[in-house]
């Protein structure tokens, strides 16, 4: 990689570090609520529901401004977490976070879709068998959604590569820290004569977010092909 | 092992009002179609949740509305055959079949796999997923699944309804081995009668949603006033021993005494079963017949001659190896002055008495 | 240890010559987080691990000073800067604007690009010099409003806009556009980029700081098309 | 109107090589599970394209893979009731009844929808949609949707397995009607062999994806090596005409003026029917048999004698009325010396020859 | 709305004639896309695949610069659909044009996501009985994935309600014309104190979009309860 310098392969595999980790650690929770708001009646549902859109709804820097309010260490909730060890403000864990919040609404509603779409009466089945409720979900429904958990994560994935209001926001712009690609982008775009370096950053992201997007239709296409016969 | 079945429910489609109670062994749920067999078998797995009722099976209660108690299916140790087969289609064959035994607790009861498979005749398919599958392979393999998963009940809705008679002959006796040997209750739905003669040790048929009548196979059979699938189903039980096995493919019964010839059955001399005589497959004589090539012929009496609608009528003849049944027509009855306690023949076509209509061991109860 | 800098984005280019060299004389390391002084300035507020802030306007260092998340006394205005109007590249050379100029005529009912005029630096001056040449009323109907001066730029550069209103270190990097007018110094309040270490400032900042404001530093800075102030 | 099938597939699970010529009426497709029945149909229909092959009804041809000539299936104007149903789940009853009716052209003949609906006993269903229906339920519906899409060939893939007996006894007769009245061509796929006697025109009996044996179905069921659902299919059609209706509920036949009862159809007098007299519903007599309830006693000669495996026989009997077949012991065949040439009674109970058993009016072909 | 200025009501007004045309006239596109995503197989499907999620990938101001580069009545493209009296830039339609393609892929992958959740027996079925392919699509298919139709379209909506980067970059905040209520909160939040004003502006966004997902979720429940059945 000859024509990126040191900042900018930094950049990059800080940004694929945050995506990969934003996407892994919010996906079994991800699983999680999408399952309960297909599947369950509680009391606080759409709340749930409203919660879990609010990053598509809110502009970025909303978000990002939100976030930091939140997690800084003099508010309550990130003090709580400084005082556990996990410090998110200015830190890369704090990009993850906010990539990882803001493509959760993309993975809820993949999934959701997917868990919607399965037919009860074999989770009924499974349950005939003597699988409880969790044995039915890993054995039945998990295997049955795995092409929307696919794109559910991919999305995610995608998202979090691109995303960058809530984040510069959030955690700013600290090379080496927070300085994903999108923030480089930004920077670059912001003086004189940036366009192409942030053009080259920008394919760069293109290129790693349609090698992930071919290997999810690819594993997708398995995993569908598997429900489907032969 | 009895079971005993209260289910109150009311539906868009139909009001369910069930109570029953069945002795150990096969009870089937007779009747049309839309009178609510399937709603009481999901309601007996627990995946139907009535409004009112109770269901058990001796003493293990699976639920009971008025205690406000409830097993969840996955309790309930069950082998649910489904009428729409709801195979796994992410899963293999393979996987399929031993989906339940996971589940099953250590101690309990295990098929032998192999013996099932073979069985079934799915051995070529187990490494194939259930989408490509024909609709009788799909039949079999859920057949299959069910079976191997330990079952402490099971639940067969129409299990044989897409199978060809061949494979129905094949599986037939293994439900007969598990009602007699295992003494696994079984709640079984068909609609051929000749499955309720075989394996029914009571019959609960339903109409609407209601019990219409509800005894042992023997008595719900003889009633043509209720036979859910037509006078076709009527006909008598008998009980009967293995006497012989002749070398020209015969099998001989004694039947308190009487002699019977049936083709060749694969039980042992010494044997107890249950034969069942369809009452259109006996014809009734005014003397002893002769020169015919129908080897059975019992001597009797007449007990009853009920006329039903339509031009036939039911006699039952007492004879020595019990009492039969006989559809003749109205007509006959005239012209043979068919009345209680006149003395006739009745003659059985040995070939009548197919193996399909030959249960298993009489379980002792 | 590293020394971090908060800074407006659109000193990027300086910074990014300024820092190799600070760190080949001093050996000090420095890292600088480039965004819009707004985000600097909150994050700073709440705790952000900066030593050195430096905005794109007054604004937003008083508000940090008000609130004691600077050192007063390091407060200093960097660099300066003069605004200026645009056009598409190959447009007759630059005037200083009056009164009297014709910008509606000149627009041609295209539109002039700036950045907000409520809300960013650059369109904040921008709207002050119109407003004190009078021309703001005639052409306000027709100014498009990007989210920083940057995009006002790319505006006119790609040809999407005919005119617009930027810093003259933005036009001057610019080969697409050129510049056609001249905001005279009075009718804009002074454009400066104040820079002030923090209060959890660590030592080294101050010499970066300081370094900022002589030889090598001050030459880039001019090369950027960047004014020093007081001199 | 004949169809002619050739088809040559392989898949994974099966090499299909079929090749029959059906005629007019309804062609029955016969076979264990798994022998390639549904995947024949599939592909008539044109949901599977076979790698090679070309079916045609008369001269219209549906496919030629030689010729690469390719009808979509919506083209095809099908009605093809599946073995799994496929209603569509967000339509109504009513709504998945009518849905082949927007497509039918202008000039096609139409079936009377309240008809079909009070046939198949669906009328009450009309407003629900498909998830919740019993099993027979959609089965029925499925069927309705099929025939009210004016189609130009039935593919029937098991449609009645999931029904009861009386609800079976009210749709045959629709068949029966469409393919004597409109003579719409029809494939049609079954275990049961009364539904083979009474609809079938000719039978194709399949084996692993190959045509075991082919023909009308009189000829195929009365050959017991083929009989694909085992020996209780085997059996003889008569062509009979009704003769009159008597008031003690019976229908008198004529067979080439040999008198036969049975209990009253609903054919009128002078209607020309086949009926089916399986095999081992008939007792053969040495001499005349008096004094005996089966109305129906024919005089004839032994045609032939075949052996079967096991300890049955299969005679034929030439009568006046036409050969009957009789399935009798190896045992009696040895005590009433039965041989070519020699006469003999043969007896059939008259309530044997059951509704199921009559066909319809004979197409004229 | 007392408490709301005439600007800040024309900006929500604005926002939601952005939104709903951005949704409404992309809806039938998305459909055919997921449509052909799902169940065609074509050259250069992947391709198409890619171009779809681009938007998701990249930085908003990436995507407006580039929409930018693209319709401005100087670029080819701009003048051809300029003389054919479409323009773009600087209108509100533009605005509609960058969110609708902001949210396009997240549309697209709900809604194919259902369609392959579609039994093709389910289909087949509705050739046999006479209806041809694009028949079968609007009586089987369509009414079938209505419920992941109306997730891509709740999901497009909010996004495009929540969508700045890419519209301020492209058609810039002209008030009346351009200015969404996104713009409006990045303005209020580039000046000191311009928290509050910021603050009202998103909890309208807010109210809005959980009033839009609110319906959209007992719609699609009770498209999806007819499926299930009563
Ligand atoms: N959830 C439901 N809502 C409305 N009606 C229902 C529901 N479930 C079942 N029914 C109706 O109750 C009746 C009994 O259904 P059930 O499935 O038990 O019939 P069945 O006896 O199994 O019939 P089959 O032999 O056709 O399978 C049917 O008429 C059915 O339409
Ligand atoms: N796509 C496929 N891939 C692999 N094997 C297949 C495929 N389709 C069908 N088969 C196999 O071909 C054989 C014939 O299937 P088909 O569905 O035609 O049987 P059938 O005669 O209709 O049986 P049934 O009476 O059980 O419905 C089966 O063994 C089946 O598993
Ligand atoms: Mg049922
Ligand atoms: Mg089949």
């Amino acid at each position: 990689m000859g024509w990126l310098g040191p900042a900018e392969i930094e950049a990059l595999r800080l940004s694929l570090r945050v995506s990969f980790w934003a996407t892994i650690v919010s996906l079994p929770l991800g699983i999680f609520v999408a399952y309960a708001l297909a599947r369950w009646r509680f009391p606080g549902r759409q709340v749930l529901n409203g919660l879990v859109h609010l990053p598509l709804i809110l502009p970025p820097v909303v978000t990002g401004y939100l976030l930091l309010l939140t997690f800084n260490v003099q508010a309550p909730v990130g003090r709580v977490l400084a005082d556990l060890g996990v410090v998110v403000a200015f830190r890369w864990t704090g990009a993850a976070l906010a990539a990882g919040i803001m493509a959760f609404p993309l993975m809820v509603r993949a999934i959701r879709l997917s868990i919607e779409a399965v037919d009860p009466k074999l989770e009924q089945a499974g349950a005939t068998l003597g699988a409880s409720q969790p044995f039915v979900f890993v054995t039945v429904t998990l295997p049955m959604i795995l092409p929307g958990i696919i794109a559910g994560a991919i999305l995610a994935f995608a998202k979090a590569m691109g995303e960058f209001g809530a984040t510069i926001t959030f955690v700013s712009n600290i090379p080496g820290q927070t300085q994903t690609l999108p923030s480089a982008v930004y920077a670059f775009l912001q003086v004189p004569g940036g366009e192409s370096a942030a053009m080259r950053l920008v394919i760069i992201s293109i290129v790693i977010a349609m090698g992930a997007l071919l290997l999810s239709e690819y594993v997708g296409r398995r995993a569908a092909a598997r429900v489907a016969g032969t | 092992m009895s079971l005993s079945v209260q289910i109150s429910h009311r539906l868009p489609g139909i009001d369910l009002d069930i109570l029953f109670q069945a002795p150990r062994g096969v009870t089937v749920l007779f009747g049309r179609s839309g009178s609510g067999k399937t709603t009481i078998v999901d309601a007996v797995a627990g995946l139907l949740r009535p409004q009112a009722g109770r269901v058990a099976v001796d003493d293990w209660v699976l639920f009971d509305t008025e205690q406000g108690h409830w097993l969840p299916p996955h309790r309930r140790r069950l082998g649910y055959i489904f009428q729409e087969g709801r195979l796994f289609p992410h899963l293999t064959v393979r996987q399929n079949l031993s989906y339940g035994r996971w589940f099953a607790p250590r101690g309990a009861r295990r098929e032998n796999p192999d013996h099932v498979i073979e069985m079934l005749g799915i051995g070529h398919l187990l490494d194939r997923r259930p989408a490509h599958l024909s609709g009788g392979e799909k039949q079999r393999v859920a057949i299959g699944r069910a079976l191997l998963a330990s079952p402490r009940l099971i639940l067969a809705d129409e299990p044989l309804a897409a199978l060809d008679e061949a494979r129905k002959a094949e599986i037939l006796p293994y439900f007969e081995r598990l009602r007699d040997e295992v003494s696994v209750p079984i709640l079984y739905v068909t609609h051929s009668a000749a499955e309720v003669a075989r394996l029914a040790t009571s019959v609960v048929a339903l109409q609407d949603g209601k019990v219409l009548r509800q005894g042992p196979a023997s008595e719900v059979l003889a009633d043509p006033s209720v036979a859910p699938t037509g006078v076709r189903a009527v006909g008598a039980v008998l009980e009967v021993s293995v006497a012989a096995h002749h070398e020209d493919g015969l099998t001989e019964l004694t039947a308190n005494g009487v002699r019977l010839f049936l083709p060749r059955i694969p039980h042992s001399v010494g044997d107890t079963l249950r034969i069942r005589i369809p009452a259109q497959e006996v014809i009734l004589s005014d003397r002893k017949p002769e020169g015919l090539s129908a080897l059975n012929v019992l001597q009797g009496t007449v007990e009853s001659v009920r006329a039903g609608e339509g031009p036939g009528a039911i006699v039952s003849v007492r004879t020595p190896a019990g009492t039969l049944l006989a559809r003749v027509t109205r007509r006959s009855v005239d012209a043979l002055a068919l009345q209680p306690g006149k003395p006739c023949h009745a003659v059985v076509k040995t070939v009548a008495l197919a193996p399909q209509d030959v249960g298993g061991r009489v379980a002792k109860s | 240890a590293e020394v971090l800098v908060f800074a407006a984005a659109s000193l990027k280019t300086a910074l990014d010559q300024i820092a190799p060299e600070f760190e080949a004389a001093t050996g000090q390391q420095v890292t600088v987080s480039f965004a819009a002084s707004s985000v600097l300035a909150r994050q700073i507020q709440l705790g952000a691990p900066a030593d050195l802030y430096i905005s794109a306007n007054t604004a937003w260092m008083d508000v940090l000073e008000r609130n004691g998340d600077i050192d007063p006394a390091s407060r200093v205005d960097l660099v300066g800067n003069g605004l200026v109007l645009i056009a598409r590249a190959g447009q007759p050379s630059e005037q200083t604007l009056t009164p009297d100029f014709d910008l509606s005529g000149q627009l041609k009912g295209g539109y002039l690009a700036m950045a907000l005029v409520d809300a960013v630096p650059a369109g904040i001056y921008g709207k002050a010099a119109l407003t004190a040449l009078d021309l703001w009323n005639d052409v306000q109907d027709q100014v498009a409003q990007a989210d920083n001066v940057r995009a006002a730029l790319a505006l006119v550069a790609s040809g999407a806009a005919p005119m617009g209103v930027v810093y003259r270190s933005d036009a001057q990097a610019e080969a697409r556009v050129d510049v056609v007018g001249i905001f005279p110094e009075g009718t804009h309040p002074v454009i400066v980029y104040p820079a002030a270490l923090t209060a959890t400032a660590r030592p080294e900042a101050h010499v970066f700081l300081d370094y900022l404001q002589s030889e090598p530093a001050t030459g880039i800075f001019k090369a950027q098309g960047f004014t020093l102030p007081h001199g």
